[in-house]
């Protein structure tokens, strides 16, 4: 942690980068903080609590500024950060990434290459929750599973956190504010409600790296992170990506194979 | 406006009256891991350990979407179904924190400022707040560095404030909380004098309103926004969880000849809340739409309103994905 | 509000005995915005065509749907009665009546219901059509052809033939490619060079046609009508312009053991050379990478040599770039070689060929001056196996396709070793005979009866050397699966025709497709054979899969008039159902975030990058931009935009909207 | 949900212009009978039909959708039924976590000689739809804003 303050406060000093994207102590637990000066660098932490997705901030240019910029990046915004430089939204020479490796090592990441690299090595498991409540959806029949996620859904109030806290909904105009036509109902009601959670999800085909800040940030708790997450894990084998290691040309839903397999088209 | 004493068995016989008497009513409920007001039947579907629900009881007294009238075009004319407000059911809401009803005020003052809002005044016509004083708050609470406290009873009908002995000492506030209270009157027993601020939590103010109202007025063009507001990422979960903001949308619901106008919430903190068709967007950043949202809550309500636009609750705070903790931002702007 | 024309067909009766048209010109005449509704026997005939103009002018519509039959039958007929009316022909839309409805539904209440539903929702459709323009693209009338083969020069002449300029680009130092190794060819037997050397001189001497040898194509930009060509001019070291290509270099040259490429490595070369006698142009270039003095910094004999000084040797390679409006792929196959078949021993053993090798050697102006010598000692072989499908047909070495010409040269090679070794015995292991052409089976069917081949179907396990001969080993399966062992002097095998080497990444320059063999691959397997996905790139002969001569020249001619016709019009006119990537006002631009992933949508590379910049010329965004000359309006793009910035002119997203809920909402 | 023989399903079906369209025509040309059920709403390619039509249809009354291109490798623009096989690939699974019924939806690759082909798929998918009965389950919550239904309230 100390090596990271340091680190951070020399880059700003030296003027190597005008801004340190790290984490703070928050109010119940560790929150995103923008460190433009040294001085401010002493406040930075970093362990296991610092979840927040901070590849969200790196397409918001009002924030990072035409200057270089570092962020110090836990394994989840690493795969984010590989995904959003296969689609066009980050550029190597702005960018420096500062990482903890499991040893406890200060690691800088320069290139993207390096990056992927390093995140080859971090194998991407179900934790305890996501464990929990897929199997539970996976014993459900269709119909029961229709009433879980119509009751969740009838909890959203569409105030598109799941959305803001993702790194890769950056669209400066999102399809639900498309209004000729109108897709998406911009009212909050159940099944407007899933038709955006369905949308979102079949967006995010070959793009989600599972990171979980969409469902983190839910307000009224709908796990809609397992949505994306379920088909993330069962398109990567299916179309042969793996979050945080994209392809460098085109996503799954943007090329195909001749063999691609199914069993529904008669 | 009288003071009684209510046993254990009393509250809950009066809570059956209220629930035969045809009254929908809605109290806190844990559900999926989250409080929430929800419908109820029984007493001991209410859920007594929490500090707040999730989302203030705006949620359950106006629908998130709704219709303010529908049409129809049949033979070249055309049939307009305005609202009825008497399609509002009798509502009561049960176990309602003092904030939760402080925030009727605002709301009124907001949708009743230039000309009589039919469906939200429909709405509080229909409803009665039942409130408990609140015996404990968290980090995140403030009521009392906005003129509110554990035990205010402005907006409630009855509140009550438990005792150690599972009783309470009920205030009968209104006279629709007489009615309410005249669904079993035997219940209410005779006040016994006991002081209900023993039983409050002791939550000292945070901040001064005057000495942030000065600030404020000098503070449009300060650079506190930008630092403030640089981790939000302008999502609406502090809108939609307050208990007093009141921004919304209107949209067009058509299907061929027949539709509908929905009246829906929205949230200044949207990018395209203030999008004009042009493409210019007068609150381009999220630091002016931040900005918007605390200046309009401290500034222009207690200004134009008179009233100001935020009842302590901490709910944004607690809702927000990245800890915009307005209490600590609102302290910062007055100790400035 | 929209004023609408609606027009209902009776087809004869062909609609009108199932539905009640006079219903639904009556129930769709009642709907918002129609202004005019009528029904007519035949509307596709004059006067309903003429019914159809006036009330365009009477009732002053903006957009017109006739309910009729398929719109792949008359919607051309409808748009262009709407056009002459003065109404943009894109505000005409049709109702498929006939094929969706009247023929396929009995007579009922139902199928009128049904017509009723199909109109309306052409009607809702044609409320969101925009009038649209055809596109209009300039065409620079010159082609590119890239490959010397037979291919290049039959698709080079033809086009220079029709009057147009055509570029002329071979990698080797010489045109003539693989049609110019061979001796004799199937099923006449005339001398190979004999019919190819005119048409080399032809292109050499054509007055449209410029040709580059040693030259690669470096890159390609644009879109059809408007390329960009850069090519590079590998150095020769040698000045064409003043060299008289007499050849006494050739002759001084010290290095001459570099195994000679023409002569698929059984004869040898020197460092100064041309590949052949009968090269176009017949001049040598430098080969630097055995030079001496390119590699020990000595030598420079043929300078000393040359009278007429056209040794250069520190001329560099060159880039030129040539403006062309379409290309022609012509850059041919090649033979798999060495280590492929280490059971045949081939590369093992000196007496284990080629084809292409028995071809050379068999050529009057081959290393052995057409007789046919084992190249171990010299001696000529008594005994000759030649094994058909050496690696074709064989998903075991990756090649299950058939390369088509190796039965038929393996034929005539068989022949020509029976019209030189009289006394001689020749073997051919087959697994099918394929001679499907004009002539090709009487030809095998000359060499099995009149030339007294042994043809052996089945297989070779293996050939190994033993006491100076090669024992072929295989199975006759005709004679149920026996072994067959035979003592040989040779082995000729015919290998696999693959993909050129290099085909790959001259196919990701150019953006258009290739199969899982590297073969550039066609638009449409049957209907658009030499049509590339690429528009203005097209195919001519074994770049595309292996083929013969004929097939090869046919195509190439095949190519020729499509780029002649490309280049009959000074414009390119195309239907403007095209996609567009939506453009607004700043500080927005445009909805397109630029994640480029309609990129690898695209089937046709119509995707461009296009910057926007302030006043101060600083990048504000960079976005997709549709190249109209390429786009082919399939639509791809549209449904995978996440935030709908690209639309499809004819189908967009309004449009199909208000077509779906028109026929759902009542 | 049990079959009704007086229900008549309401089924849309979104084919490419050059085979399935085509094999439609085809049908017709041919005389071929089938049920009145199915309206065709033409597209360019099965690439251009956008998943959000699918759902918007269900939402609109739909009781069962039919998606109709080119056989694999058959394709005008080469690679469009490629993109959409994929897409469908991945939107029927997530449909399928959601517990949207899937088997309401019917995928087809007929082709411009397939006339018949067309005819038996119409008719089968009817059949099967009627069997399957109105799709309530999702119509229902289609007009629902927030109360009068889902809240738990009625």
């Amino acid at each position: 942690m100390e090596k990271i303050r340091e680190r951070a406060a020399t880059l700003l000093a030296e003027g190597v980068v005008t801004l340190v994207l790290g984490y703070e102590e928050g109010t119940k637990r560790p929150r995103p903080l923008f460190c433009r000066n040294s001085e401010s660098a002493r406040k930075l932490i970093f362990d296991s609590r610092c979840i927040h997705n901070l590849a969200v901030y790196l397409t918001k240019k009002e924030l990072v500024g035409k200057d270089r910029f570092a962020v110090i990046a836990p394994i989840a915004t690493l795969r984010s950060i590989m995904q959003l430089y296969v689609e066009n939204q980050l550029s190597e020479d702005k960018l420096l990434v500062l990482t903890v490796d499991p040893s406890g090592e200060l690691r800088e990441l320069v290139t993207f290459e390096d990056i992927a690299g390093y995140v080859e090595q971090f194998e991407l498991k179900r934790g305890e929750r996501e464990q929990e409540i897929l199997s539970k959806i996976d014993e459900m029949s269709r119909e029961e599973r229709w009433k879980f996620w119509m009751e969740e859904m009838s909890h959203c109030f569409k105030c598109y956190a799941c959305r803001s806290a993702c790194p890769l909904c950056y669209c400066s105009k999102c399809v639900v504010e498309v209004n000729r036509p109108q897709w998406i109902n911009p009212w909050p009601a159940p099944l407007a409600n899933m038709e955006w959670h369905i949308n979102r999800a079949m967006h995010m085909v070959g793009r989600c790296t599972a990171c979980g800040a969409c469902g983190d940030a839910c307000p009224v708790g709908i796990p809609i992170d397992l949505i994306t997450r379920k088909m993330m894990e069962d398109m990567a084998p299916e179309f042969g990506y793996i979050p945080g290691q994209p392809a460098k040309k085109g996503n799954a839903l943007s090329t195909w194979k001749l063999d691609d397999r199914e069993q529904f088209i008669r | 406006m009288e003071t009684k004493y209510i046993s254990q068995s009393g509250i809950e016989q009066w809570f059956n009256a209220i629930i035969t008497s045809g009254k929908r009513v809605y109290a806190p409920v844990n559900s999926r891991g989250q409080i929430d007001f929800k419908l109820v039947k029984n007493l001991n579907e209410v859920s007594s350990e929490y500090i707040q629900t999730t989302q203030s009881i705006k949620a359950s007294v106006y629908p998130k979407a709704e219709v303010l009238f529908s049409y129809e075009k049949v033979n070249g004319k055309v049939n307009l179904t305005d609202f009825d407000p008497e399609s509002v059911p009798e509502t009561v809401m049960w176990k309602v924190h003092p904030c939760d009803a402080a925030g009727f005020k605002p709301l009124s003052a907001i949708f009743n400022w230039d000309g009589a809002d039919k469906l939200h005044n429909a709405h509080l016509a229909k409803t009665s707040l039942v409130s408990f004083s609140c015996a404990s708050a968290d980090e995140s609470c403030f009521c009392t560095s906005v003129n509110g406290s554990p035990g205010n009873t402005a907006g409630s009908d009855i509140q009550l404030t438990m005792l150690p002995d599972g009783g309470a000492i009920a205030e009968i506030l209104t006279s629709r909380g007489g009615e309410l209270a005249a669904l079993l009157p035997s219940v209410f027993e005779a006040d016994k004098g006991v002081k209900k601020e023993k039983y409050l939590v002791d939550l000292p103010a945070r901040f001064s309103l005057e000495e942030v109202n000065t600030k404020l007025s000098k503070a449009f063009n300060s650079t506190v926004w930008k630092e403030q507001s640089e981790r939000c990422i302008g999502c609406g979960a502090c809108a939609f969880v307050c208990p007093t903001c009141a921004c919304f949308d209107i949209q067009e619901d058509v299907h061929g000849s027949k539709g509908r106008r929905i009246r829906c919430w929205d949230a200044c903190g949207f990018a395209m809340f203030t999008l004009h068709t042009s493409g210019h967007n007068p609150r381009e950043h999220q630091s002016q739409r931040w900005r918007q949202r605390i200046l309009h809550k401290f500034s222009y309500m207690p200004e134009r309103l008179g009233v100001v636009g935020c009842t302590g609750c901490g709910r944004c705070s607690r809702a927000c994905p990245v800890d915009m903790n307005i209490l600590e931002h609102i302290t910062s702007i007055a100790q400035q | 509000m929209s004023k609408i024309g609606v027009f209902i067909c009776h087809c004869g009766e062909n609609i009108s005995a199932t539905v009640d048209v006079e219903r639904v010109a009556r129930e769709v005449g009642g709907m918002e915005g129609v202004a005019h509704a009528i029904d007519y026997k035949y509307m596709c005939s004059d006067p309903g065509q003429t019914f159809i103009k006036e009330a365009v002018k009477k009732y002053n519509l903006d957009g017109v749907v006739v309910g009729a039959c398929s719109p792949r039958m008359h919607e051309p007929t409808f748009r262009r009665a709407c056009a002459e009316a003065g109404l943009n022909p894109y505000l005409c839309e049709m109702a498929n009546l006939r094929e969706h409805c009247s023929w396929v539904h009995e007579k009922s209440e139902e199928t009128t219901e049904k017509a009723i539903d199909l109109v309306k929702m052409l009607v809702q459709k044609v409320k969101k059509n925009k009038p649209l323009d055809s596109i209009k693209v300039p065409v620079t009338k010159r082609a590119l052809v890239i490959g010397g083969g037979i291919a290049g020069i039959q698709a080079s002449l033809d086009i220079a033939n029709t009057g147009h300029k055509v570029i002329l680009v071979e990698r080797d130092p010489s045109i003539g490619g693989h049609m110019s190794q061979l001796s004799e060819t199937f099923p006449t037997l005339d001398c190979s060079q004999c019919i190819l050397t005119p048409r080399m001189v032809e292109v050499a001497q054509h007055p449209n046609i410029k040709l580059y040898t040693y030259a690669e194509l470096e890159s390609l930009e644009g879109f059809i009508g408007n390329f960009t060509a850069k090519i590079r001019l590998k150095a020769k070291s040698v000045d064409y312009s003043t060299c008289t290509g007499c050849g006494a270099c050739i002759q001084k040259c010290p290095v001459k053991k570099i195994p000679s490429e023409f002569n698929a490595g059984l004869g040898t070369r020197t460092a100064i050379y041309v590949p052949f006698p009968q090269a176009v142009p017949n001049k040598p270039v430098i080969d630097r990478v055995n030079c001496n003095y390119y590699k020990r910094g000595a030598c420079k004999i043929c300078e000393k040599t040359c009278q007429v000084g056209s040794i250069q040797w520190d001329r560099e390679d060159e880039i030129v770039t040539e403006e062309v409006g379409a290309v022609v792929l012509a850059t041919g196959f090649d033979v798999k070689g060495a280590d492929f078949f280490p059971e045949y021993g081939y590369g093992k053993y000196k007496d284990v060929l080629t084809g292409l090798q028995f071809e050379r050697m068999a050529s009057a102006s081959g290393p052995t001056f057409g007789e046919i010598r084992r190249p171990s000692d010299g001696v000529i072989p008594k005994k000759i196996v030649f094994i058909a499908c050496a690696g074709s047909r064989d998903p075991a070495k990756g090649i299950p396709y058939c390369s088509k010409i190796c039965c038929m040269y393996t034929a005539k090679h068989a022949m020509l070793y029976q019209h030189k070794v009289h006394d001689g015995e020749s073997t051919v292991f087959y697994m099918d005979i394929r001679a499907g052409g004009k002539n090709y089976e009487e030809f095998v069917r000359r060499a099995i009866e009149e030339d007294t081949v042994n043809y052996v179907r089945g297989r070779v396990a293996r050939v190994y050397e033993k006491d100076g001969k090669l024992i072929v080993k295989g199975v006759d399966t005709l004679l149920g699966g026996q072994q067959v062992e035979i003592e040989a002097d040779m082995v000729v095998l015919a290998t696999a025709g693959v993909a050129n080497c290099g085909s790959e990444q001259l196919a990701q320059k150019l953006h258009v497709s290739y199969d899982p063999y590297h073969f550039f691959a066609e638009a449409h397997p049957k209907l658009k054979p030499v049509e590339t996905n690429t528009a203005g790139i097209f195919l001519a002969g074994a770049c595309q899969a292996p083929k013969d001569i004929p097939e090869t020249v046919g195509m190439a001619s095949g190519a020729a008039v499509k780029v002649a016709a490309l280049f009959s019009n000074d414009e390119l006119v195309r239907e403007p159902l095209v996609a567009v990537v939506n453009r607004l006002a700043p500080p927005l631009y445009s909805t397109c975030v630029g994640c480029f992933m309609c990129e690898t949508a695209c089937p046709y590379n119509a995707i461009e990058h296009e910057d926007i910049r302030g006043r101060d010329g600083s990048l504000i965004k960079t976005i997709a931009k549709v190249n109209e000359g390429l786009c082919q309006g399939c639509g791809t793009c549209v449904a995978f935009c996440r935030s709908k910035s690209i639309d499809i002119q004819g189908y967009t997203h309004e449009q199909v909207y208000a077509e779906v809920m028109s026929l759902l909402n009542d | 949900m049990s079959s009704n023989t007086d229900f008549e399903p309401k089924i849309i079906a979104f084919v490419c212009n050059w085979c399935t369209y085509a094999g439609a025509d085809l049908t017709g040309t041919s005389r071929l009978k089938y049920a009145t059920n199915v309206k065709i709403v033409r597209f360019p390619c099965t690439g251009r039909i956008d998943f959000l039509l699918l759902l918007k249809s269900f939402a609109q009354g739909a009781d069962g959708i039919i998606v109709s291109g080119c056989h694999p490798n058959d394709c005008h623009y080469t690679s469009g039924n490629f993109h959409a096989r994929r897409r469908w690939i991945a939107f029927r699974s997530i449909l399928d976590l959601m517990g949207v019924d899937i088997r309401r939806i019917q995928y087809s690759w007929v082709s411009a000689a397939e006339g018949s082909k067309w005819a038996d798929l119409v008719n089968h998918t009817v059949a099967d739809i009627r069997s399957l009965g109105p799709y309530q389950e999702y119509q229902k919550i289609a007009d629902y804003l927030e109360k009068g239904g889902y809240h738990g309230e009625d």
